[in-house]
């Protein structure tokens, strides 16, 4: 219900630095993921936008207001942690109504709100519960609706998944959503998890190193990473090692493989091709390498379900260079261990980027 | 998983032989009124003794005393070295040994000849209860130390923090009825230990409970044993309210 | 984080005051030698006593005795505690609590009165030991009860069952060096215990450490302050000594 | 190396069963993955076969010869425990050659096996470290090497990876898989977790309730549950209640929904029909559905990578009725949520099973 724009934000901790003068604008309603591996400065930055942690330069502005210099009780944030935070001593009723209590709000208000919230994340019948009596899941759906009770205009949530089970987790990732829908509270979730990540956001932002490596919806964070980290970070994807050539990409072995016309302004340069498993289509060799395509052993083939996934060989190129291909389950016999085959992919489907192109462009 | 150990069963029947059997001859010996014939004498003659009902009352006005400074001082200092200075920690596990490390005999030896102070305070038993806090100090920080750590006291702060609470409020609505069990526990430990301490109250000459026992012992066996034994049922009716409070929070989660 | 509240510091100023001024104060009166003289009268004519040494080897030969019986009762009891009766642990607790909650003069009121035995034990302090395992027991059951948490015992000795060593061999190869810093943490707590300890030795009349520096406390006070400075300086080499054996395990990794 | 055979085995504590005479066949050099929810007994099976844990009835036959009444030193099983148990008093070559040590081979034999395992394992660079100083992944991969020193029989691993991060633990069933491939023992792995299951083992062994509902291989288990829990716990499955008739299932608002002509003979029965969501294919609703295909809403679409899987609401059915349908994310756009739209399959891929056949058939 409000936007958030952090400007400049950095901090330091002794000499160590782990946010490096970031930028970050959210808008209304929205809902960012901030993601990256641990240490890379995603949880500080939640912190500083709750006012837990004071940024050595920068501002933070919430609806248009600096924010930057209030407590964290001044803000009208709610939050949601990762380790169970409900208060011990009370139901799960008395938690949600604890932000409308120290606010001084009627007690019938109190009530009313609280089980309004409680209905909103399925918990009606548990209000008399007391915490330890609840499951995990039961116990970040009662911190959700407590964060929510104080009409936050911006709702934190630090991995507040992380400690449950599969099952549960993949449960109250949609319930978060759809909660976030029907409230359209501005929200930003900490994760390392990239499935959560792209499955819940509307923006992805990753990071890495105390950086912004790239602000994007899932769709484009996934197709079209910004550098070969977040390609590396985010889904799984086969790397060939080349140099540009017009449209194309040329390998170590000489090989000259077809990519996107985007490709033609890197000519000369270093580059990584970054391919999907599910854009690599196999074929069982049958003597020559057709031209675009390359040759390669499968190395493993592990059962996914419907899919089957087939990690490649590749013995004419360099170690790290690797593939893998996905493949509907039924094919999958074709394609054993040890099995020679040849990878092909439309020219569309790789992802090029420049090895020198460490950073977000 | 599938046998207890000889020696096990060896240690613990020993164990509890040390225990029961010298409380079932104190306990007998007590009701002995010599000639063969047992009855309730000698805690009728113990009841009837003048300083009884005066050492008692010092023992327990010191025991609260000493509850008092356990919780207006430890707890709110646990706190907050909880919160802000969790490199501290080491300073107060430290400081919280030392009184089970000096003996106690060193300490009151030292003490005894260089206290000097107003006539109001030394001139009192009260004057006890700065050693006394020290004393309980090891038990009342783990216990209080043990309930703190099993509530995660930052993440509680910092969830009441951005729902708009102060700390004041949080400390009086979150964390002191969440902690009051081990609380409880630590103030009763504490009362236990100054209703049976003895080398202090003796060297420095203040007739508490526990000298009274002693001076029984030297010249009335039988009401020594009777004094004995109803000392062991006060002291084990605390011991059973600190498993009950703990207890009771597991189960019905008062404040767990 | 950002602040360490006033009140954590007032409380840990007057600890700390509590503890270094009467320990500076002891340390410079047992130097004094009146007339505004200061050397080391008091700790010459403390040495010369004649009964400083014997009883200084009877409290460590008591030390000895009970750190012995804890490693080779207490341990082994607790290791098959732990490995085939669980359930039996709030027994262990419960007995391991006892010594504490149950005042030791009521112990040793109704004990001095009761407990008979052969000359060769009551005659000898060494019948101290069993009540001094005892005092010592809540100590060194802790220390221990951490050690072997710290370890999965279950998992271990499954382990080395599934790799085909006998019970024996885990636990001469596995268990015992793992637990080490426990058991020696056990040991220099129960040594400190039974140094220190005044109470029992007092009333059954034997010549402890303690008993002596009570003694020397009543007619030569400067001798006193003398006794308990070396008493403090013994009982924080022990306790340093626990903090090391801890702290070097943790970062060497020698057995942990 | 060894076949292992358990028959009859059943074990009750304080008159709850927990397993309820299991037969278990395995062949050598096979992987097995015990694969249940917690409580379905699969951990107290692989006790018994590693002889902590006496079953109270039944045997347990290793390469022909009956353990039962062995002691676990005894058996020539290796296990690998879910908590870290590497004896933290020994470095990790010290933990390898604990087996090859009490069993009292020379010192050089020892050194040399437990060198040769650490190079398996890929830690012959840490050979000197002790645990602490080890990650949780590298401390059960010296586990694994420490427990393939005895030259077990069987390797036996209790949850191994379930204590592990996402990421070290796909790596980590790669490389057991590797490692059980190379060595040729035959392999028990207890996990909860189907998509490990599904990916590691040779054949699952789907347990519930103390039983053995299903053993078969992957592809079998994902594509022909024997029954429904093992339809609903395998993989996301939408669920159709119905009455079979002929070779097809009536829904309750009378839809006639075509299936296998294996239903046949459950003709008047009533019957759950299972849909794996890359089975159904949806389209925008234009007015009329057409035969076989049924009328749905979009309620949710969740972005994962190359995959949008779409949650579907069923208006016109009970409850409990519930469709997921998968699609390439290109084509997500036209299913946002709230859209109507029909949903429909090739007749062949609904497993249908009768409602009556809890149990495995």
């Amino acid at each position: 219900m409000a936007t958030v724009e952090a400007r400049g934000v950095s901090k330091s901790y002794q000499g160590r630095t782990v946010l490096a003068s970031l930028d970050l604008d959210m808008g209304e309603a929205e809902l960012i993921c901030l993601l990256g591996p641990s240490g890379c400065g995603k949880t500080t930055l939640l912190r500083i936008i709750a006012g837990f942690i004071t940024p050595d330069t920068g501002t933070v502005h919430v609806g248009g207001r600096d924010v930057t210099a209030l407590p964290p009780a001044a803000r009208k944030m709610g939050m949601v942690f990762q380790a169970y935070s409900l208060f011990p001593n009370m139901t799960a009723l008395d938690n949600v109504r604890f932000g409308p209590r120290v606010a001084g709000q009627a007690k019938t208000e109190q009530v009313k709100r609280a089980g309004e919230l409680l209905d909103l994340v399925g918990l009606a019948q548990h209000r008399d519960k007391y915490p330890h009596q609840m499951s995990g899941g039961q116990q970040q759906r009662v911190a959700l609706a407590r964060a929510l009770a104080v009409r936050p205009d911006v709702l934190l949530l630090d991995e507040p998944l992380s400690a449950l089970d599969a099952k549960v987790r993949l449960q109250l990732r949609e319930e978060i959503r759809r909660i976030q829908r029907e409230t359209k509270v501005t929200t930003v979730l900490v994760t390392h998890d990239q499935e959560e990540a792209l499955s819940i956001s509307d923006r992805v932002a990753v990071m890495n190193g105390g950086k912004l490596l790239q602000v994007a919806t899932p769709s484009v964070i996934y197709r079209q990473p910004a550098d070969a980290f977040v390609a590396r970070f985010i889904g799984l994807a086969g790397i060939l090692p080349g140099v540009a050539e017009g449209a194309a990409v040329r390998m170590s072995n000489g090989t000259i493989l077809p990519a996107d016309a985007a490709v033609a302004h890197q000519s000369g340069r270093s580059v990584e091709m970054f391919l999907r498993p599910e854009h690599v289509r196999l074929q069982r060799m049958n003597g020559h390498v057709p031209p675009g395509a390359l040759a390669a052993d499968v190395q493993e083939a592990t059962f996914l379900g419907s899919l089957t996934r087939v990690r490649l060989r590749l013995p004419e190129l360099p170690d790290h260079a690797g593939l893998w291909a996905d493949m509907p389950s039924e094919h999958a016999a074709d394609f054993a261990p040890g099995q020679r085959v040849t990878a092909h992919w439309h020219e569309t489907s790789p992802h090029v980027i420049a090895v020198e192109a460490a950073q977000a462009s | 998983m599938r046998r207890f150990g000889l020696a096990g069963w060896t240690v613990l029947g020993l164990a509890g032989l040390y225990f029961i059997v010298p409380l079932l001859m104190t306990v007998s010996f007590s009701l002995w009124q010599g000639h063969g014939n047992y009855g309730f004498d000698a805690y009728r003659s113990l009841l009837a003794r003048p300083n009884l009902l005066p050492s008692l009352i010092v023992s327990i006005e010191l025991g609260l005393a000493t509850c008092a400074a356990i919780v207006l001082l430890l707890a709110p200092a646990m706190i907050f070295m909880h919160l802000y200075a969790p490199k501290l920690r080491p300073v107060f596990e430290f400081i919280a040994a030392l009184p089970f490390v000096v003996p106690a005999i060193a300490l009151v030896a030292g003490l005894s000849v260089l206290f000097t102070g107003p006539d109001w305070l030394i001139g009192t038993p009260f004057y006890l209860t700065i050693p006394y806090f020290f004393l309980a100090l090891p038990y009342a920080y783990r216990a209080i130390d043990v309930g703190i750590r099993a509530i995660d006291l930052t993440t509680l702060t910092e969830a009441g923090q951005s729902l708009g609470a102060s700390l004041g409020q949080i400390i009086r609505m979150v964390v002191l009825p969440s902690l009051r069990p081990a609380l409880i526990g630590s103030m009763l430990l504490s009362f236990a230990v100054v209703m049976g301490e003895f080398t202090f109250a003796n060297v420095l000459l203040f007739h508490t409970f526990a000298v009274l026992i002693n001076e029984v012992g030297q010249n009335a066996p039988t009401e020594a044993a009777a004094l004995s034994t109803l000392s062991f049922l006060i002291t084990w009716g605390a011991m059973l309210g600190v498993l009950m409070v703990g207890r009771g929070n597991a189960q019905l989660g008062g404040a767990r």
